[in-house]
């Protein structure tokens, strides 16, 4: 394998001809890297392209089939991720990996505790040392409060201050800010920062382009499970990246037509679920795609748990179309035409041991029937249909979506709701984990589906694309809708206002 | 919870905010019910026949919880790890005919003891082995280890027993006596638990059967050795069914092929009630401990109470219910509660 | 609908048939099965040897099955049924339950098969015949005897039982019953009759458990081996040893240490040996046809001597065997 | 692990294979199996066990247990017991028992999806709590006299078949059952949950409804087995099939029903069931010994998880040096 190599210092870590097949998959194909001290290096592809097997292979989590990983020069064999880790390697995965019923402390801590006389653990220079960290991230987080119930974005900074507290070498980061906000991304930044400049060499994916170009230098580019290329990013354009990634130029990423709003299809009246959110009052229109920002913890997931029927809201009402929702009832929810695309994927979206054909499948059961019982040719095309129009990657539709890689997972998530020929659409953060080609395909399909009838409701921390998609944007701030600012009106500026409160 | 500004002096004094101390009182207040259930039942029971709580009540108390609580604590850690090991039952009946073999042609009581822990050593290892090794569901391996620990021991015990007469004088004393009214059982199973319940929360090997009971896939990549771990909770878990099955022996004077069956619906039903998790990660050897004594109490509370044997089995199985179903309601109580607290703070 | 009136005037059928014939030979080779409630049990293991013992004198083939499990009926009538295809002569059933079993014996008699129970009875018309281990009047009150000398005719008692559907401890405790009914006993309280469920820790705390209820108590009636055995071990351990008096039916192998350490003065029981070599004999007598199993009939069992079939096809024993410290070196088993 | 890899390696088809080769070896080597009426006593007794496994694997797959069912069966038993002592018709008390047993399912279930309890725990509690009730209902009762066409539907055969007249009912529930798991929308939604509680919800599966459901039919169905086993055993006690709980969970588990929930089929589960049954029927015929019984049930058990591992490991093995040799581009639809 050729590939431009620096003339500056040796890189500490770097990947020869690396191989790795899962079955027949072949997710990566003589694959090669060099991660350099002292430099972020980013890692793109498209879903599935085979960033995370890579990063897990540097990791110690997967053994190559072929190639060799090199430290400091010398090839290393990681028998498991404890290996990588005394090699000073530290790893941040796509999903997070905390220990719900233990301590923030420990979950920061585990395995390597600062100890007191006979290795017994030190609780108190445990607590202190988090506390420090959860500083340097400036947030506040209770070192001793349970992991268990902490949103996406606090579980991410968690894995955040895993990664900072080893003082590592290596700073491996696959998609560390898909759940975080413009803040606290830029507080991030500004650590990695440090660690950048005090020598340590950073490994970072992201599917958001432009905080590749904002922190890194050098970029690595994967389709298929090939290498394609890694150079500097100076002089590339995002347009180059997402040719190297896709193989092919890219559509216009934000395609929102315009449509005339038809009538009411969703009404929240005054909805309050006591100490979430209070007296959360709007409507969404045929047609039109209404956007939900705020900031992490505002509230807007909860929001759409209640009006879809997984919690049970305190007072208020939903209708759809006119007909009033049970409260606390999905299921005649879905009857009425709602459909809520979770933002947890792989605990709410997705029977992750199932197949794809049944996931989507599963938002199909009673229509796929016949004489009461499953039509197992008519849920086969239906899935199949899905699958292909959402061009999900995948070797057999009867294969575990578990296999799968994160964005595709999302694609299977959306089909098996798309499937159900919803009304009104609420997407809860329907591009995390994307890759730039499928967001764009993603915003088609919502903007499609708005034009042809079907009222959207779009949850996201991605505030471009909530600018760039929605007719109007909706504004939450500590459990209450603070504003409410139509298209032309929403900039950056009037809506962080709005979240942070500052807005009157 | 997340807030944007940065708030040093908050974070530094985290550990005494209000949402921790909470959250202690929640973890603490699970054995707490326990407890005050127990001292309930005892008090009720005093009140009604005052011969309960004499000296040779309270002893009667502690040593028929004695060995519920030794399978107890080496079960709750396997159940911690997300496993179980329905063979303790086995094990125990095993091993205490070992040790009676071995005290019959004359052995030494001390022996006998380390006998019986070592063979529940190589009875908790097999089980270890399989489950961690084979990585199969703990349920059925320990089920089948169940029926093959019960058919060897029935084959090689066959119709004989071991009976008082067969033991050494000093190994059956050792069994009913006691300082004052603590029995010499009770001690080791005390010793025993605290020396648990210590290394579980300052030791790292023990906080890492929680992580790997609370999720197995992060403890991997964690770097945690799984297999390891969980080969050691095994270990321990025969270890304790082997001491108590000494215990046994020394304690009821009488073992056969049926001894210890059926036991571990019992040592099951304890760590439960005690409030370890079935599906890991959570729970204390202590809670276990007081669901073992709460258990046992209770066979003894009916008789003095002159409660019919016949409703027993019922207010037993009522009793076990209540017990669940209370902490249940505690912790969502509180877990509401805290959830309000925090919408505040945000 | 149907009702247990309609049932009761259905009237039951008779199980024996045929005539018997006192001289008839005795056969040779005949294969008979004992079928314990419970293989491994040393109190059905001593009596089964003894009718494995009586079986190879007379030269017949011995085989023993049965469930690990004293509880498990069903598992007993399946090896009911498994003697019935492996078409041996006779079987010997200690039953677990009195009705259960009966389709299965039912079944194995039509087949021409033998069926003696022994020590636990069925219902009368699934079995040919039932050798008692004593008679059921003899051991309830020789128990009640044993207990009233040992208490001076004084103070409140109390009973530990097996389980509480165990057919023979139900009928000795009514037998108890009748026997504190005579004036001796005016001064004597059966105050609780508690059951231990043939489980050593059970009986056990149920020990425990009547002693706290009642102080007072002078003595206990156990008539179960399980039963006995643990009561002692608790007595014995406790303060209440040699204060509250302790019997019952036990093995003296059990019981040895409590006699000697002064626990327990003097418990009975019969010699399960005989019971089983009675039950082998009976089974053989059967089916070589000098027996049917009517009332009034008569055979003699070798060394034994001679039994008569009594009323419902019932053999009895004998009187039990009082054990005590005089004389309890003298038995093993 | 890839899902196609471990489909080709299914247990159930193992476990159908094995018995259909036992089933194979048992009727040309051994003695006494293949007539009629040994193989109408070995299905007759498996028959409870199949009843009860029918809803426990539909509960298991949905990632819940109940180990209340041989309780539930006793209660059924000594309720059907107790009423017709009474002198109540017994048209009348079979409905009122089923009914029972629906309830006591139900309050397992109300147990479960209300308070949020774990299964294992609450139905350990009802467990002891209905066979209690049980023991207060009929004590030391032992009600054997049921109308006789009714014992003899439950114990006899269809002409003079192998086949259990009762086996008719139970292949109709077994046709049910089949089609309720693998064939509807219900089905489905069992598997989503015991896979994926979370994702079902949010899907519109109304998850507790089905629990609560799926638990009332196991308690139905755990009263319809003790109200056959008071009529095929013809006895009614409160302890009738104590135990049956685990040979349940043994066979269930045995036929691959992944206890977390989310696998397996209703065919694994009644080849496993059927396995258990004619092997201990066959080792019996065999003579060998309870115990040695007891020791192949638990090496069968563990060879049950650990055989479909090792093939699979096998297979992937495999798998990755085809994967390697043939180096064709990943497949896309
Ligand atoms: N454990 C596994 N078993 C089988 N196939 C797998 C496994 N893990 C990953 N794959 C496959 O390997 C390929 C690469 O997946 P990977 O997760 O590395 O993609 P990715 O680049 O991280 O994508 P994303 O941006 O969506 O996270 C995919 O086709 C995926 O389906
Ligand atoms: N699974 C959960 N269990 C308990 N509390 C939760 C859970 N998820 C979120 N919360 C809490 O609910 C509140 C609001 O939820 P959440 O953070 O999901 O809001 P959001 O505005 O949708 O944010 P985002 O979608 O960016 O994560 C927060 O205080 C959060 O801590
Ligand atoms: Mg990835
Ligand atoms: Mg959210």
């Amino acid at each position: 394998m050729t590939h431009p190599s620096d003339t500056g210092p040796a890189p500490v870590l770097a990947l020869k001809d690396i191989s790795k097949s899962f079955g027949a998959v072949r997710a990566l194909r003589n694959v090669s890297l060099e991660l350099f001290p002292g430099e972020v290096h980013a890692l793109a592809g498209e879903n599935g392209a085979g960033k995370s097997t890579l990063i897990k292979t540097l990791a110690g989590v997967h053994r190559p089939d072929a190639g060799q990983v090199l430290l400091d020069g010398e090839p290393v064999v990681f028998h498991g991720p404890k290996d990588a880790r005394d090699a000073g390697i530290a790893v941040i995965y796509q999903e997070p990996t905390l220990f719900p019923d233990l301590s923030i402390a420990e979950n920061i801590f585990m395995g390597r505790r600062p100890r007191r006389a006979l290795g017994r653990i030190d609780h108190r220079a445990t607590r202190e040392a988090t506390a420090g960290l959860m500083r340097r991230l400036g947030v506040d987080l209770d070192p001793d409060r349970p992991a268990r119930g902490l949103s996406i974005a606090d579980q991410q900074i968690v894995e955040i201050a895993k990664a900072l507290s080893f003082d590592a070498r290596v700073l491996i980061m696959d998609e560390p800010t898909a759940a975080l906000t413009g803040s606290e991304v830029a507080r991030l930044f500004g650590v990695v920062r440090t660690l950048r400049d005090q020598g340590a060499a950073v490994l970072f994916i992201s599917h958001r382009l432009e905080e590749i170009f904002e922190i890194c230098r050098r970029v690595t580019t994967l389709r298929d499970g090939a290498w394609i290329a890694s150079e500097l990013l100076d002089g590339m354009t995002e347009d180059d990246l997402v040719r190297r990634m896709v193989g092919r130029d890219l559509d216009e990423l934000y395609p929102k037509q315009d449509v005339t709003p038809g009538e009411v299809a969703l009404r929240v009246r005054r909805l309050t679920r006591e100490g979430v959110f209070t007296d959360v009052s709007f409507e969404v229109r045929r047609g039109e795609i209404v956007g939900l920002a705020g900031l992490v913890g505002a509230g807007r997931t909860e929001v759409a748990r209640a009006v879809f029927g997984i919690d049970r809201w305190d007072a208020g009402e939903v209708e759809v179309d006119g007909r009033k929702l049970t409260n606390g009832a999905p299921s005649t929810a879905m009857a009425a035409g709602l459909a809520l695309v979770p933002e947890d994927r792989r605990a709410q979206g997705l029977v992750m041991d199932m197949s794809i054909e049944r996931n989507i499948g599963l938002t199909g059961l009673r229509t796929t029937v016949k004489a009461g019982l499953m039509n197992r040719g008519a849920e086969r095309s239906r899935s199949l249909d899905w699958a292909v129009k959402l061009q999900v990657k995948y070797a057999r539709i009867a294969d575990a979506v578990s296999t799968l890689s994160g964005g595709n997972q999302q694609k299977v998530v959306l089909a098996k709701w798309l499937a159900t020929g919803p009304k009104v659409l609420i997407v809860d953060e329907p591009t995390r984990g994307i890759d730039v080609g499928t967001k764009a395909e993603v915003h088609r399909l919502l903007s499609h589906l708005a034009a042809d009838g079907v009222a959207v409701l779009m949850i996201s921390s991605d505030l471009p694309e909530v600018l760039g998609m929605a007719d109007r944007v909706l504004v939450m701030h500590e459990g209450r809708l603070t504003a409410e600012i139509p298209r032309s009106d929403a900039t950056e500026e009037t809506v962080m206002a709005a979240a942070t409160g500052r807005a009157a | 919870m997340t807030v944007t500004a940065p708030n040093p002096a908050s974070a530094t004094e985290a550990p005494k905010t209000g949402g921790s101390r909470l959250v202690d009182r929640v973890f603490k207040m699970r054995e707490l019910a326990i407890l005050i259930v127990f001292l309930v039942m005892i008090a009720v029971t005093q009140a009604g026949n005052s011969e309960f709580l004499s000296q040779q009540g309270i002893k009667d108390l502690l040593l028929n919880a004695t060995i519920l609580v030794l399978v107890a604590t080496g079960q709750s850690l396997v159940v911690i790890t997300r496993n179980v090991d329905l063979s303790v039952g086995s094990t125990l009946g095993i091993t205490a005919f070992a040790a009676g073999t071995y005290l019959h042609g004359g052995g030494n009581p001390a022996v006998a003891i380390v006998l019986a822990v070592l063979l529940g050593v190589a009875f908790g290892l097999l089980n270890g082995l399989l489950v961690s090794l084979g990585q199969v569901p703990a349920l059925v391996v320990t089920l089948g280890t169940l029926y093959i620990i019960r058919g060897i021991d029935s084959i090689w015990v066959g119709s004989r027993q071991i009976t008082a007469a067969d033991l050494p004088g000093s190994f059956v004393d050792f069994g009913s006596g006691g300082v004052w009214a603590v029995p010499y059982l009770a001690l080791i199973a005390l010793v025993v638990l605290v020396g648990t319940a210590y290394c579980l929360k300052n030791f790292s090997s023990g906080r890492e059967l929680y992580a790997l009971g609370s999720n197995p896939e992060a403890a991997r990549l964690a770097g945690i050795p799984v297999r390891k771990r969980i080969l050691a909770a095994y270990t321990f878990c025969g270890a304790l069914a082997g001491l108590a099955g000494a215990l046994y022996l020394a304690r009821f004077g009488n073992v056969d092929s049926g001894t210890g069956n059926g036991y571990e619906l019992t040592v099951v039903s304890a760590v439960v009630v005690g409030g370890v998790v079935f599906t890991g990660g959570s729970g204390s050897v202590y809670g276990a401990a007081l669901g073992a004594l709460l258990l046992t109490s209770i066979n003894s509370v009916l008789p003095a109470l002159g409660v019919s044997s016949v409703w027993v089995l019922a207010i037993n199985g009522i009793l076990l219910l209540l017990a669940i179903a209370v902490d249940r309601i505690v912790a969502l109580r509180v877990a509401s509660a805290l959830k309000k607290r925090n919408a505040r703070h945000a | 609908g149907t009702t247990k009136k309609d049932v009761q005037n259905e009237g039951g059928a008779a199980a024996t048939a045929g005539k018997a014939d006192p001289n008839a030979a005795t056969k040779k080779g005949l294969t008979v099965g004992f079928l314990p409630k419970q293989v491994n049990n040393p109190y059905f293991t001593t009596a089964d040897n003894g009718g494995k013992k009586a079986l190879q004198e007379l030269g017949e083939t011995y085989k023993e099955v049965g469930p690990s499990s004293a509880t498990d009926t069903s598992g007993q009538v399946s090896y009911v049924n498994t003697l019935t295809q492996q078409q041996a002569d006779a079987m010997a059933v200690s039953a677990q339950d009195p009705g259960a079993l009966c389709t299965a014996l039912k079944q194995a008699m039509k087949n021409g098969i033998k069926v003696v129970t022994y020590d636990s009875d069925t219902k009368p018309d699934c079995r040919n015949a039932f050798v008692s281990q004593a008679s059921a009047e003899d051991l309830g009150r020789t128990e009640v005897q044993l207990l009233a000398q040992q208490i001076g005719y004084k103070g409140e008692i109390a009973i530990l039982s097996a389980a509480q559907t165990a057919t023979n401890q139900n009928t000795w405790i009514g037998y108890m019953k009748e026997e504190l009914k005579d004036p001796k006993y005016k001064d004597i309280k059966l105050v609780k009759i508690a059951y231990g469920n043939d489980d050593a820790q059970t009986s056990f705390q149920q020990t425990q458990g009547l002693l706290q209820q009642y102080p007072n108590l002078k003595g206990i009636i156990s008539p179960t081996t399980v039963g006995i055995k643990a009561a002692a071990q608790y007595l014995s351990g406790s303060k209440y040893k040699g204060k509250v008096k302790l019997t019952g039916l036990g093995t003296p192998n059990d019981m040895r240490k409590y006699v000697k350490n002064g626990t327990v003065e003097a418990f009975e029981l019969w010699d399960p040996a005989k019971l089983g070599e009675l039950a082998a004999r009976t089974a053989v007598a059967l089916a070589s046809g000098q027996i049917t199993g009517k009332e009034g009939e008569t055979f003699k069992a070798g060394a034994m001597g001679s039994y008569t079939i009594g009323k419902d096809g019932v053999i009895n024993l004998g009187k039990p065997t009082v054990f005590d410290a005089k004389n309890i070196d003298r038995f093993t088993f | 692990m890839p899902e196609s890899l471990t489909r080709a390696v299914r247990w159930d088809t193992v476990v159908g294979a094995l018995l259909i080769v036992v089933l194979l070896f048992s009727f040309g080597f051994v003695d006494g199996f293949g007539n009629a009426l040994n193989l109408s006593f070995l299905i007759g007794n498996t028959l409870p066990i199949a009843l009860i496994a029918l809803p426990m694997t539909l509960l298991v797959v949905s990632g819940e247990i109940d180990l209340s069912v041989a309780s539930t069966a006793g209660l059924s038993g000594a309720v059907m017991g107790a009423l017709w002592n009474q002198g109540m018709a017994i048209e009348t008390i079979i409905p009122l028992c089923l009914v029972l047993g629906a309830v006591c399912g139900l309050v397992n279930g109300l147990l479960v999806t209300r308070l949020g309890l774990p299964s294992l725990a609450v139905t350990i509690g009802t467990l002891a709590a209905y066979r209690g009730i049980a023991q207060i209902v009929l004590g030391s009762d032992a009600v054997t006299d049921f109308p006789s066409q009714y014992l003899d539907f439950a114990a006899g055969r269809v002409g003079d078949s192998f086949l259990p007249q009762a086996f008719l009912p139970f292949l109709v529930l077994l046709v049910l059952a089949v089609v309720a798991l693998h064939a509807t929308p219900f089905g489905r939604s069992l598997f989503a949950i015991g896979a994926g509680e979370e994702a079902a919800r949010f899907a519109g599966i109304r998850v507790k409804r089905n629990k609560l459901i799926l638990f009332t039919a196991t308690g139905f169905m755990s009263a319809l087995t003790g109200v056959f086993w008071a009529l095929h055993y013809a006895s009614a006690r409160y302890d009738n099939a104590t135990g049956l709980e685990l040979s349940v969970v043994a066979s269930v588990l045995l036929g691959g029903i992944d206890f977390d929930g989310g696998k397996g089929t209703l065919g694994g589960a009644i080849a496993g069931v059927f396995l258990l049954g004619t092997l201990q029927n066959v080792m019996s015929l065999l003579n060998v010994s309870a115990q040695s019984q007891i020791v192949v049930t638990g090496v069968l058990l563990v060879v049950s998880v650990l055989g479909p591992r090792a093939a699979r490991q096998i297979a992937v093995a495999r798998a990755g040096r085809r994967a390697a040799a043939a180096r064709t581009p990943t497949a896309t639809p």
